[in-house]
């Protein structure tokens, strides 16, 4: 701050107000209520879920507030002035030397995932109030979710890694106890614990990275900043400033990615995500697509000077934030297609999504993957309510598309039509908000120089519109499958996921008697109201028309100073967006295809192509088992560590330990056969016996020492210490 | 005042802990024996604080007196378990360890 | 200064007099009174050694906590009144030369580093402020991982003295 | 929490009781200033009509402390008729109660069949010394004295001579 | 000390803070028992209570403690002698350390203790030591059983008692009680100094606490299940007589006066009135005249509150055994705590 005491004396006073000055408030009432939840939440009439809501009710008109004063501060700013962010920090607690703060960092990107939390964190737990009505751990439920937008906030809200940390294992627990929440069933308690282990596995490199990044940039920002290492605007200042060694910057570049990695669902640690749909609905609506799974994102967004200066954005050729990215985006968007559960096609689109958002950021289109974190958040959480209305209402509990779906379009409109147009947002499909954010960033991507990345994320962009296409046709269109048909299979229940057996499930067998219908209000107003916004959210920063419309870029993006690296956007080009345009719609055109004639009309020539023709069964199988990804994880790498340690510790037992004593015992048996052969017999009596003598005399005199008596043990432990002292004190004087 | 005559007075305090350690079998006294040894480590420290004018040893002097309030709660819930099961508390009747 | 001297020595002897009173005497309760007056020298030394807080503190957690807990652990245990014959081990002799050989080691090793080195003249105590600002200073994890330890210690506690 | 009015009220109790004994004194009595007279047929001391005794024991044997002692030699009382054969009656020589040993249960006013033995309300005969407390014979005829003169009996019921 | 007593060589001084402890701590007994267990208990039932000795019976204290003088010192015969004959003795003192530290004036104290409601809770358990050893070495199952209770009720009542003073401790940014009685004399209640800032407004929650475990530690009714006379005859005090009955009786009556005097010291402002009365902004402006009004002040107050004591004491009857337990551990401490939470905060926050 003390860098630019002059130049902001010679600008116009940033406007600031009360919400952005107590925006650390927005964590603190979720918090608050979750304390109040725990402790009298079952007495509450409405088992302690009304605090939940009227909690995320309050941090969103909290976070509202802080973005309606955003805008006027940085519509207070001249056009090319930093803007500066709003940091409060108080110590929190020191020990040896270390301060750990805690505090607030309020600029544009906070302020933007804010809203997008607490918004979506509000909608979904009033959906929650009808989907998990009569649930047996209901109050736990709204304490975790409670809990979980507590610490998201915060980790939004912080202004230095340890709470930034803080926020994040928050995160991390409440998912894990989210996604086990009906732990009941073993499946969901695994796919809990696989979810917690992976995640820790990347967190070990938030670790490894905040430390680093302490230990080298502390002495610098104490002494420019007045701040501790931990502070993200000092490192980010630091990170910038050119002084930092290349191999530390980037060992924690690449570390802290590795957390994100981790976090977001990247290749390779994605397993987790799709399994962690084993969690209730709205938890993956709410956490696994639109705002957890974005914090590997936001740390990225967040520290981006350290990611820009460690992994060389906009250097030549690709970085590691690029590859990973694309990977992902490509062999995520290839398993959506094997997927009959709705949930897990959601799921590796996210992943997909997420892998647009990294190669965005990779490339630095910083300002594009942030965008693209609001609107997905809206259409992807829509997209997962509507498959929990499908399966709440329709599906009896079902999430299967190929066995329980189709044809659900006329007994669900709004939810189909909500679904629809989501779908459109997530595959791009001008006007809605997924063109915006997701062309912008393939779009900036070749704009920086990135041909072939630029080419992956088209691939992707294709290959997003023919799933989601699949997928829309398999539920919404044909003929009705399954329990969509009425059909009440009792001993199919057994067969699903645990969803069958959660405790709402007796509150719904009256659906059984009038089978697939509308949802409740509670269900369907969310679901219009992400809709809307999954229509309109990207006129917010719509490049197509004009310098006027990029509103976002204006209050979000950090304009470049010492704080901020220097981006460039691409111009928008009408024939850009017409190819990626007509690529979606071939996409969307040919996956119709293929999906009526496989489906509806099983044409001979499509149905059991995998079984036919080898070299696509092989890719379905490769493809069905996820690239054999969790085979390498669990088979490979645990067995190969487990076992052969294992094996050879049995393997030496075996054969050299009991082969010595085996030997030896053999030729101690010959040699006293020889020796009893040919000496003397009285010699070898006297032998043996006075070996058997001594033995025992030894046992009996050593066996005293074995009493088992405590103050024997003692004494021998202190009259040994004494003697060693007596010696050390007579050696040294 | 010598430094030296409160370093002997918890040296001698030690050694009379150690000989009731060793010499006595009833649980109880020992730990109160115990407790002479954790004392003789208190002196110890605050004579060291006042010696080098720091105030340490007086965090430290009181981080051993809770953990001996600690130490003796556990150990005389485990006295009373072991009475409540063998009906006494002679630590040499206590020997399954015995070799 | 003599009057502390004085003070130290008259406290010195009694508490070492006590202390072997702890470890010899026939009787738990007795043993437990000694340790009380050993403790009470212990806290009065701590004042000469300008240590009021800690001082209170042994009063407080020592004579009015722990001893407490001696005497009721003896109590629960059936402690007779008059002399308990098997209270020592048969081997009690062989704590005296441990004993000895230790306080000699020591003895000697005091009297080569400190020998006779005084202490600070000092007339003011260290006051509780001063130990709060490390407590909650540099030594903040310590004392949080101490709440830790005294948390486990009442669980520990109350699950090892339950009946069920 | 539902308890604190009734805590609230209980407290009112006393206090209300202690402003009521300032202002309008005890419902208790200064003893040796000032007594209360007590309800007659009070069990104070019993008392003896020798006239009545005949010391046939019943008293003596039915006393659960064995705190009477009765003694008594025969003699020959002028016959009731002129002529008649001179009769034999029982005369006491001692009758004794030990109020240290007694308990007031008045077992031996029921069972005297001549009505020799009254309950009287006298209570006032603490004595310094234990042994002063064995009543002979004429401390508990004295007792008679002190005996009130019993009510009014129902038409018709056996009117006790004293 | 007060300045004329300067000139006073050591020994007289220390003479002076015996007998003055003497007086402070018999003086409050004798008119308790008198006023309280005498008067006005036996009013509170409707009776007199004694009048023969002297007018209204004023004389009855020292007719009762003649009696107990002169009657026989009995120890049972399987007792253990001395540890029994030390046994009350042990609880006396800990209540005359417990007086050393309460102030009765601007300068009349007898000693200044930087921690002083720290040293004053730290040495008023020691009396806990004195009833367990007493029910133990009298050798009689119902007095063992009377010390354990006391001993199990006293400890349970001490962690309340410790965490209510915690809070005055934090408002009051000091342990030192001259200074919390300075604090509360100088303080505003909300902007307003007519009446200072008694910690009886501020930490109402810890008053009540505070006064809960007091009555606890005195073991009065309603937490008198040590001495429960028809369980227990009389508990740790069964086979106690004479002299050694007369101090744990005085003991008793001694001891919740002291308390009542850090009570009032924490709580009620001790033995100061608001300065702006007098127009005084520290203690250094305090008038000499207060080191002889402060006691009677102060003396008021604790009378009040040991006032407070036995109305309770005599309204209510006894807690069960694990009724007793149950509301320290799970209705006072925990309700302790959230007052320290609640006062830390706002300490920080204003």
């Amino acid at each position: 701050m003390n860098l630019f005491a002059s130049e902001s004396e010679v600008l116009a006073p940033l406007a600031s107000g009360w919400f952005l000055e107590h925006a650390w408030l927005i964590p603190v009432v979720p918090a608050i209520a979750f304390a109040l939840i725990i402790l009298i939440g079952k007495r509450l009439p409405m088992k302690g879920s009304e605090l939940g809501v009227l909690s995320m009710l309050s941090s969103l008109v909290l976070a509202a507030g802080a973005g309606y004063q955003w805008i006027q501060r940085t519509n207070s700013a001249s056009e090319e002035q930093f803007v500066e962010p709003v940091i409060k920090s108080w110590s929190w607690w020191q020990s040896g030397g270390f301060n750990f703060g805690i505090g607030q960092h309020i600029d544009g990107l906070s302020v933007l995932v804010l809203i997008v939390v607490a918004f979506i964190s509000t909608l979904v737990q009033i959906y929650s109030l009808e989907y998990l009505r009569g649930d047996r751990r209901y109050t736990h439920f709204f304490a975790a979710l409670t809990l979980f937008s507590g610490g998201m906030l915060a980790m939004v809200l912080a202004d230095n890694m340890m709470l930034f940390l803080l926020g994040w294992e928050i995160m991390g627990l409440c998912s894990f106890m989210l996604i086990g929440h009906w732990w009941e069933d073993d499946a969901n308690s695994r796919a809990a614990l696989k979810a917690f282990f992976t995640v820790r596995t990347g967190d070990a490199g938030l670790l490894v990275g905040i430390a680093m990044l302490y230990f080298s940039a502390n002495d610098w920002t104490q002494e420019h900043l007045g701040v501790s290492g931990f502070s993200i605007r000092g490192i980010s200042a630091w990170a910038l400033s050119g002084e930092p060694n290349s191999t530390v910057i980037t060992i924690a570049a690449v570390a802290l990615f590795i957390a994100c990695i981790g976090k977001s669902g990247q290749f390779p640690l994605h397993t987790w995500l799709p399994d962690a749909m084993a969690g209730p609905t709205p938890v993956s609506s709410l956490l696994h697509s639109s705002t957890m799974v974005v914090a590997g994102v936001y740390l990225v967004a967040r520290l981006y000077p350290v990611f820009f200066v460690g992994l060389d954005i906009l250097g030549s050729g690709g970085n590691l934030i690029m590859i990973i990215g694309a990977i992902t985006i490509v062999i995520s968007a290839a398993l959506a297609f094997v997927q009959n559960d709705i949930k897990r096609v959601l799921a590796y689109s996210t992943v997909s999504q997420l892998g647009y958002m990294m190669l965005g950021l990779g490339a630095g289109a910083w300002m594009p993957a942030v965008f693209h974190i609001f609107t997905h958040a809206f259409f992807k959480a829509c997209l997962f309510l509507g498959a929990g209305s499908i399966s709440h209402s329709a599906s009896h509990h079902s999430f299967d598309m190929k066995r329980d779906m189709g044809g659900l379009r006329k007994v669900m409109p709004i939810t189909f039509v909500t679904w629809i147009i989501s779908t459109l947002a997530l595959c791009g499909v001008f006007p809605f908000s997924g063109f915006f954010s997701k062309d912008e960033i393939i779009d900036n991507v070749g704009h920086n120089g990135y041909t072939n990345f630029m080419i992956i994320g088209l691939v992707g962009a294709f290959m997003t519109a023919a799933y989601m296409t699949r997928a829309t046709y398999l539920t919404f269109f044909g003929e009705p499958r399954g329990a969509s048909a009425g059909e009440n299979l009792h001993d199919s229940h057994a067969d699903h996921d645990a969803h069958a057996a959660h405790d709402a499930h007796a509150d719904h067998d009256s659906h059984e008697a009038h089978g697939p219908h509308e949802s409740g209000l509670l269900i369907t107003v969310p679901l219009m109201i992400l809709s809307v916004l999954a229509l309109g959210s990207g006129f917010l920063n719509a490049t197509p028309f004009g310098e006027s419309w990029e509103r976002m870029k204006l209050w979000v993006e950090p304009r470049h100073s010492e704080f901020a690296p220097e981006l460039h956007h691409a111009p928008f080009t009408w024939s850009k967006a017409s190819l990626s345009l007509l690529i979606v719609f071939m996409g969307i055109a040919i996956s119709w295809l293929i999906s009526t004639r496989l489906f509806t009309k099983r044409d001979p020539r499509l149905v059991g192509l995998t079984q036919r023709v080898k070299i696509l069964g092989l890719g379905h199988k490769f493809l069905v088992n996820k690239y054999y990804l969790d085979v390498l994880y669990e088979k490979v790498i645990v067995r190969s560590i487990a076992y052969p340690i294992a094996n050879a510790a049995y393997w030496f037992n075996q054969n050299i330990l009991d082969g010595i004593l085996h030997g030896f015992a053999n030729s101690t048996r010959k040699l006293s056969g020889w020796v009893y052969q040919n000496i003397d017999q009285r010699i070898v009596d006297g032998t043996v016996n006075n070996s058997a003598t001594l033995t025992k005399s030894i046992g009996t005199a050593t066996q005293p020492t074995q009493s088992g008596k405590v103050s024997q043990y003692g004494a021998l432990l202190f009259s040994a210490a004494a003697i060693a002292a007596l010696v050390l004190v007579i050696i040294n004087t | 005042m010598f430094v030296n005559q409160f370093l002997f007075l918890a040296a001698v305090l030690f050694c009379i802990g150690v000989y009731g350690v060793v010499a006595r079998k009833n649980a109880v006294l020992m730990l109160m024996s115990i407790e002479l040894i954790l004392n003789s480590v208190n002196i110890n420290l605050l004579t060291f604080a006042l010696r080098s004018g720091s105030t340490d040893g007086h965090v430290f002097a009181l981080y051993i007196i809770a953990v001996a309030a600690a130490e003796v709660g556990v150990g005389l819930g485990l006295v009373l378990l072991v009475y409540r099961n063998k009906k006494t508390i002679s630590l040499d009747d206590l020997s399954e360890m015995r070799g | 200064m003599i009057a502390q001297n004085i003070g130290f020595w008259i406290i010195a002897i009694v508490m070492i007099v006590a202390a072997l009173r702890v470890v010899t005497t026939n009787n738990v309760v007795h043993a437990a009174l000694w340790l009380v007056v050993v403790l009470a020298g212990a806290a009065a030394q701590y004042i000469l050694l300008a240590a009021e807080f800690v001082a209170v503190t042994q009063v407080l957690v020592y004579i009015g906590a722990v001893m407490v807990l001696f005497l009721f652990g003896t109590m629960l245990t059936r402690a007779r009144i008059g002399a308990e014959s098997d209270l020592n081990n048969s081997y009690k002799k062989l704590g005296i030369p441990v004993g000895l050989v230790m306080l000699v080691a020591m003895g000697l090793a005091l009297v080569s580093s400190f020998g006779d080195e005084k202490l600070p003249q000092t007339t003011t105590v260290v006051s509780s402020q001063e130990i709060s600002d490390q407590i909650f200073g540099p030594y903040l994890l310590p004392f949080w991982a101490l709440s830790f330890v005294l948390l486990a210690a009442v669980v520990g506690a109350i699950v090892l003295a339950r009946k069920d | 929490m539902a308890k604190v009015p009734g805590l609230v009220k209980g407290l009112g109790v006393t206090l209300g009781t202690l402003f009521k004994t300032t202002v309008n004194g005890a419902n208790t009595v200064q003893y040796p200033h000032e007594k209360e007279t007590p309800p007659i047929r009070s069990r104070g001391v019993i008392a003896l009509h020798q006239d009545n005794c005949t010391s046939c024991m019943l008293c003596s044997r039915s006393c659960p402390d064995w705190c009477i002692y009765i003694e008594a030699h025969k003699e020959l009382a002028p016959p009731r008729r002129e002529g008649g054969k001179p009769r034999q009656v029982n005369l006491l020589d001692r009758f004794d109660i030990d109020y240290a040993l007694c308990m007031y249960c008045g077992i031996c006013v029921e069972v005297c069949p001549f009505d020799a033995l009254f309950w009287s309300p006298e209570y006032e005969y603490s004595e310094p010394n234990i042994s002063d407390l064995l009543h002979d014979k004429t401390k508990l005829s004295e007792w008679m004295e002190t005996v009130p003169e019993a009510p009014e009996l129902e038409a018709g019921a056996d009117k006790k001579k004293k | 000390m007060i300045a004329v007593l300067a000139e006073v060589p050591y020994w007289g001084q220390s003479l002076l803070r015996v007998l003055g402890g003497l007086v402070a701590v018999l003086l409050p007994a004798g008119t308790i028992v008198y006023v309280f267990l005498f008067k006005m208990m036996s009013f509170m039932q409707s009776r007199l209570g004694p009048m023969e000795a002297g007018p209204y019976g004023s004389m009855q204290l020292f007719a009762e403690v003649g009696k107990w003088l002169q009657k026989e010192d009995i120890v049972p015969e399987r007792a253990d002698t001395r540890i029994f004959k030390m046994a009350p003795i042990i609880v006396l003192v800990s209540t005359f350390l417990l007086v050393v530290v309460v102030p009765f004036g601007p300068e009349a104290w007898f000693t200044d203790f930087e921690t002083g409601v720290f040293y004053a809770l730290a040495v008023s358990s020691v009396s806990v030591l004195g009833i367990l050893i007493a029910g133990w070495s009298s050798a009689n199952k119902y007095s063992l059983l009377g010390g354990l209770r006391a001993a199990g009720q006293l400890i349970a009542y001490e962690l309340p008692m410790v965490l209510a003073v915690m809070g005055v401790v934090i408002q009051a940014g000091t342990m030192n009680l001259q200074k919390i009685v300075v604090a509360q004399n100088t303080g505003l209640m909300f902007g307003i100094d007519a009446i200072g800032h008694p910690y009886v407004i501020s930490q109402f929650f810890g008053f009540i606490i505070f006064m809960i475990a007091i009555q606890a530690e005195l073991t009065q009714a309603p937490f008198d299940m040590p001495i429960a006379e028809s369980e227990l005859v009389s508990g740790y005090m069964t086979e106690y007589s004479g002299f050694r009955f007369l101090i744990f009786f005085i003991g008793e009556f001694a001891t919740a006066g002291v308390f009542a005097m850090i009570a009032s010291v924490l709580f009620l402002g001790g033995w100061g009135v608001p300065f702006t009365w007098f127009g005084w902004t520290s203690i250094d402006d305090v008038a000499n005249w207060m080191n002889f009004v402060g006691p009677l002040i102060m003396f008021t107050k604790m009378m009040l509150l040991v006032f407070i004591i036995m109305w309770i004491r005599f309204s209510y009857p006894r807690l069960r055994e694990d009724q007793l337990q149950r509301f320290a551990w799970k209705g006072l401490i925990p309700v302790a705590l959230i007052n320290i939470m609640f006062t830390a905060i706002l300490k920080v926050v204003f």
